[in-house]
């Protein structure tokens, strides 16, 4: 009778949330969650999502794992038609895409998020991969899903970036509206700790996962932050959504995400 | 742009690296783990061909080793690295970090927008993002224009005209007709806005079979075309083999620092050519990437 | 530009063709002698849908029929006619003469920059030409833009995103997902710059047969799919059927009077459904045109 | 011993002469005696030019025989590779096209052509078909090669042009690099009387038909011109030539272009 699931389990389960059906959605490379998560929503609440699969631009395949690389051609299995490149990047800068993952090493108040360098530029004290196709796709595509795995480190959610490398709901040059950009900005951001919305703009706590304390999450954040009237625990998946999971994820690349500590949090379910 | 007509361009690698000048702008086809043009990466440190400006989308070894091997003088690509598998890619990084090589970080679609630009033949192009974003101030080359129509004000961009472009493929014609598996990632842009394409290919097969499975970079783009088998290992060229998790892994790991990148440069580029790269590998391993196909059991294992 | 997600869209003819309101700019797929939408055309004439303003690139009997039918208000092509073969496009050079319709010509590469334009989301696009010609006269919705870089100034030109796209194939599924051969002419870049497109095949296939031969546009761009066997006629789909020289003559003989116009429409058009027309036409006239695969000969006797 | 050729078949080995071997060349549609040309070209002196068939964009084919239209599939037969629209029109707007051929109903001094309407716009006497892509493309393209085989009627080489569709050597808003335009404009006019160059980017008569005298074109020109000092005869091409015009047209498409009057001038070889 008891069945445990693990937080990198609820924790795409989360994600897959913030897809609703008959969206266009898009997360492009290096995000496994992510991918996870399209494909839970695709078979269970979001049948008819259009999903463009990472760096492959794949339409709608069904893989038979995920692979550790975002374009590997395992990722296309079952998909009738790939987008060309230019394809994909067109339909998200002219608005026809509903939704995108995107992730940061630092993500500020606003959701701004820095995938370029921690420090300053150019000679950074850390030069982080770089940001794909943020830069643009932030500005124009409906809405952005945010998340990170390393939220509890207290060096993720700061106050302000070191380099903004997509766009939030605000940078100090102004706001989306004042820099003519016509998408919603992030609407949801989802840690290992809880999920935050951005009721005004601006980061708001909405939910924790079960085993974490509002305290913990202000220890964790390095901005200050509102919580929301009926803050509570994300509702826990069924034993079918979590088998899911793990049948769309066999090799559980979705884990290499997260620090070894927070693979060890489980959850009866 | 020009266009390339000869009948016959194949030929060494070391004549096709040739054609690259010392500080030239290099774009690098494929992208992340798949079709890296890793044969002509690993043939211009052995000719010692740098000061490259190298341009491109998401990309992993290729510019880790040239940047390992002190050949970039400017990156300018939207990611470098190998995702949540291996992380940062550490040769670029450090270099980066000292200051040894310009990361003139750009995006996906900034840089397909240039691409575009050469090939319209326009002198700039408007993009919809960049603007109040620290990407923009990494290129002081970046300007500002109102559209006629509704006086929105854009960041414009200049095109981006490669000097050469490096691109592998399962199969090509002596002539240079490339055919390439989706996804294409940049390079039928970066073979149209190029001066030239530097071409390897796995296996050089009759026109007729390029043709029928499909030419996507056609012959006169080409300048030069280079039998080079597995020549885009340890990254994969489809339908002929998957990448190989486990080199880069490796490499990842001895590139941690800079003697251990230093050891690895010395033993399978600069100490060997490609045949001697091949050996080093082992067909064993290389056979066992081409093995993706018998059963979707037999591809995850690749990855396990 | 919006998506159109449903997983079948098979329906009849009438339905499909009253998804075009009134006053609506369609876009019409493929062009001169091949992939003409026909059976879309004769559909929108028998549904009485008018004031339209139509564009494409260089076409023939479509813009013809409709101006024949009266059902253009704007007609915004770079080429209406049927080349040295049978000269100029009777009713629509007659009703550009009368300014019962506005001839608002265009060049296939400014159209091809709008429709980008569209695609890309961009408020403008500058081109290279039309400074200087009598084009640009006939387009006050045209403007200026400066580079920001070189100083040059170029004509900026809005984007052209058509309400529906009207495009024939010879094979889709009943999604949308729709194969066509090259040429593809601009179908492809109105599938994407439309608001929809409605579709007509010659036969509904397997979504494996249609992806097998290669989609060229996916389902998500496609409002409708109609099967219409034959239904680019007297146009060509291949590799179904070559065009018919015949009956393109026969309607330009007809058309040089408004009554022989008239007469063709009664008969061809608004006299019968699309099983009446392939009737009328007659199964050996169709028959024979698929036979242009069987030598180089039997395809050049389609045209002595 | 007795060969005789037509004026149609001097006419398309005399186009074939402004092709140049290791060219990029291309015409459009509605332009069978061009099409004849490049073929021609491609068999004989310019082996290595890069053809770009009509309006399938098909390169380097080898038809069996020319359809009377110019995107049927018969003329792609043997080519590996056709041209998407958008990379022909691309190519020529970036100026890697080295020449293209280009008709009008008028033709002015300058070189500036009207296929759009004899009369004035809106409601003309005649709406002729349309410019197809010329108006962009004869601003950019290396160099163009005009024809006409209408030269005899008086109506087409004309002082000015009702409607200036594809653009010359200078319109009334300036000349070419006053408006910017890379394209060397035309080079040479071949008119079914003679050969005409642009020497100051103004018409000069060069060369007649044999049958053809200086009086007869200075009557049918409705603009002065100058004339070569080396004015002298087409060259007469070889049977061999002959015999592979008829080759490449077995059905004389080339034909459609001529009045009947003009189908009827022959010349020994």
């Amino acid at each position: 009778m008891s069945y445990r699931a693990g937080l990198d389990e609820l924790f795409v389960v989360e994600l897959a949330r913030t897809i609703r059906d008959a969206e266009v959605v898009f997360h492009g490379f290096g995000s496994p969650c992510a991918t996870v998560a399209m494909h839970h929503a695709k078979r269970t609440h979001a049948p008819h999502a259009l999903l463009i699969e990472g760096a492959t631009y794949a339409v709608n395949p069904s893989p038979a794992f995920i692979a550790p690389s975002s374009n590997d051609h395992s990722l296309k299995r079952g998909s009738a038609y790939s987008m060309r490149f230019e394809e994909a990047f067109d339909m998200s800068v002219r608005g026809d895409m509903d939704l995108m993952f995107l992730s940061g090493i630092q993500i500020d108040p606003h959701g701004n998020t820095n995938v370029t360098a921690v420090g300053a530029m150019p000679n950074p004290k850390v030069k982080l991969g770089g940001g794909g196709g943020g830069c643009n796709m932030s500005a124009t595509i409906g809405r952005l899903t945010l998340w990170t795995t390393n939220h509890r480190s207290g060096r993720c959610l700061v106050e302000e970036c070191d380099f903004i490398t997509d766009i939030g709901h605000r940078t100090p040059e102004g706001t989306r509206s004042e820099l003519g950009y016509p998408g919603g900005g992030p609407d949801v951001l989802v840690t290992e700790m809880g999920v935050f919305d951005y009721p005004e703009g601006r980061a708001r706590l909405r939910r924790l996962f079960p085993d974490v304390t509002l305290e913990e999450v202000t220890a964790a954040t390095g901005f200050e932050f509102a919580v929301a009237p009926d803050l509570a625990p994300v509702q826990t998946p069924s034993r079918d959504q979590i088998d899911l999971v793990r049948a769309i994820d066999p090799l559980g690349v979705r884990r290499r995400e997260f620090r070894p500590a927070e693979l060890e949090r489980s959850f009866s379910l | 742009m020009a266009v390339h007509l000869a009948p016959d361009k194949l030929g060494e690698l070391e004549t096709a690296v040739a054609l690259v000048q010392p500080g030239s702008m290099v774009a690098l086809g494929g992208g992340l783990s798949a079709r890296l043009p890793m044969a002509l990466v690993r043939g211009l440190i052995r000719a010692g061909i740098g000061d490259l400006h190298v341009v491109g989308s998401a990309h992993s070894i290729d510019v880790d080793l040239l940047a390992a091997a002190g050949a970039i003088s400017v990156c300018e690509e939207s990611y470098v690295g190998y995702e949540q598998d291996h992380g940062l890619a550490p040769a670029f990084r450090r270099a980066a970090q000292e200051g040894s090589l310009e990361a003139r970080e750009s995006c996906c679609d900034t840089i397909l927008t240039q691409l575009r630009a050469a090939e319209m033949g326009l002198s700039f192009l408007p993009v919809h993002g960049v603007k109040g974003t620290d990407i923009e101030r990494l290129h002081p080359e970046y300007s500002r224009v109102t559209c006629p129509f509704t006086g929105h004000q854009y960041v414009a961009v200049p095109p981006l005209a490669p000097d050469a472009a490096l691109i592998h493929a399962p199969i090509g014609d002596r002539q240079g007709n490339l055919h390439i598996k989706q996804p294409y990632v940049l390079d039928e842009r970066f073979a149209v806005a190029s001066a030239m394409t530097i071409a390897t290919v796995d296996r050089i097969a009759p026109t007729d079979e390029v043709a029928a499975a499909g030419i996507v970079i056609p012959y006169y783009r080409v300048a030069a075309v280079v039998e080079s088998p597995f020549g885009a290992h340890p990254s994969s060229s489809y339908p002929g083999y998957s990448y190989d998790r486990a080199h880069l892994a490796s490499w990842v790991a001895a590139a941690r620092t800079h003697e251990g990148a230093q050891d690895y440069l010395d033993r399978y580029v600069t100490g060997v050519d490609e045949d001697g790269y091949r050996r080093l590998i082992g067909g064993d391993r290389l056979e066992h990437l081409t093995g993706y196909g018998a059963s979707d059991e037999a591809w995850m294992e690749l990855f396990r």
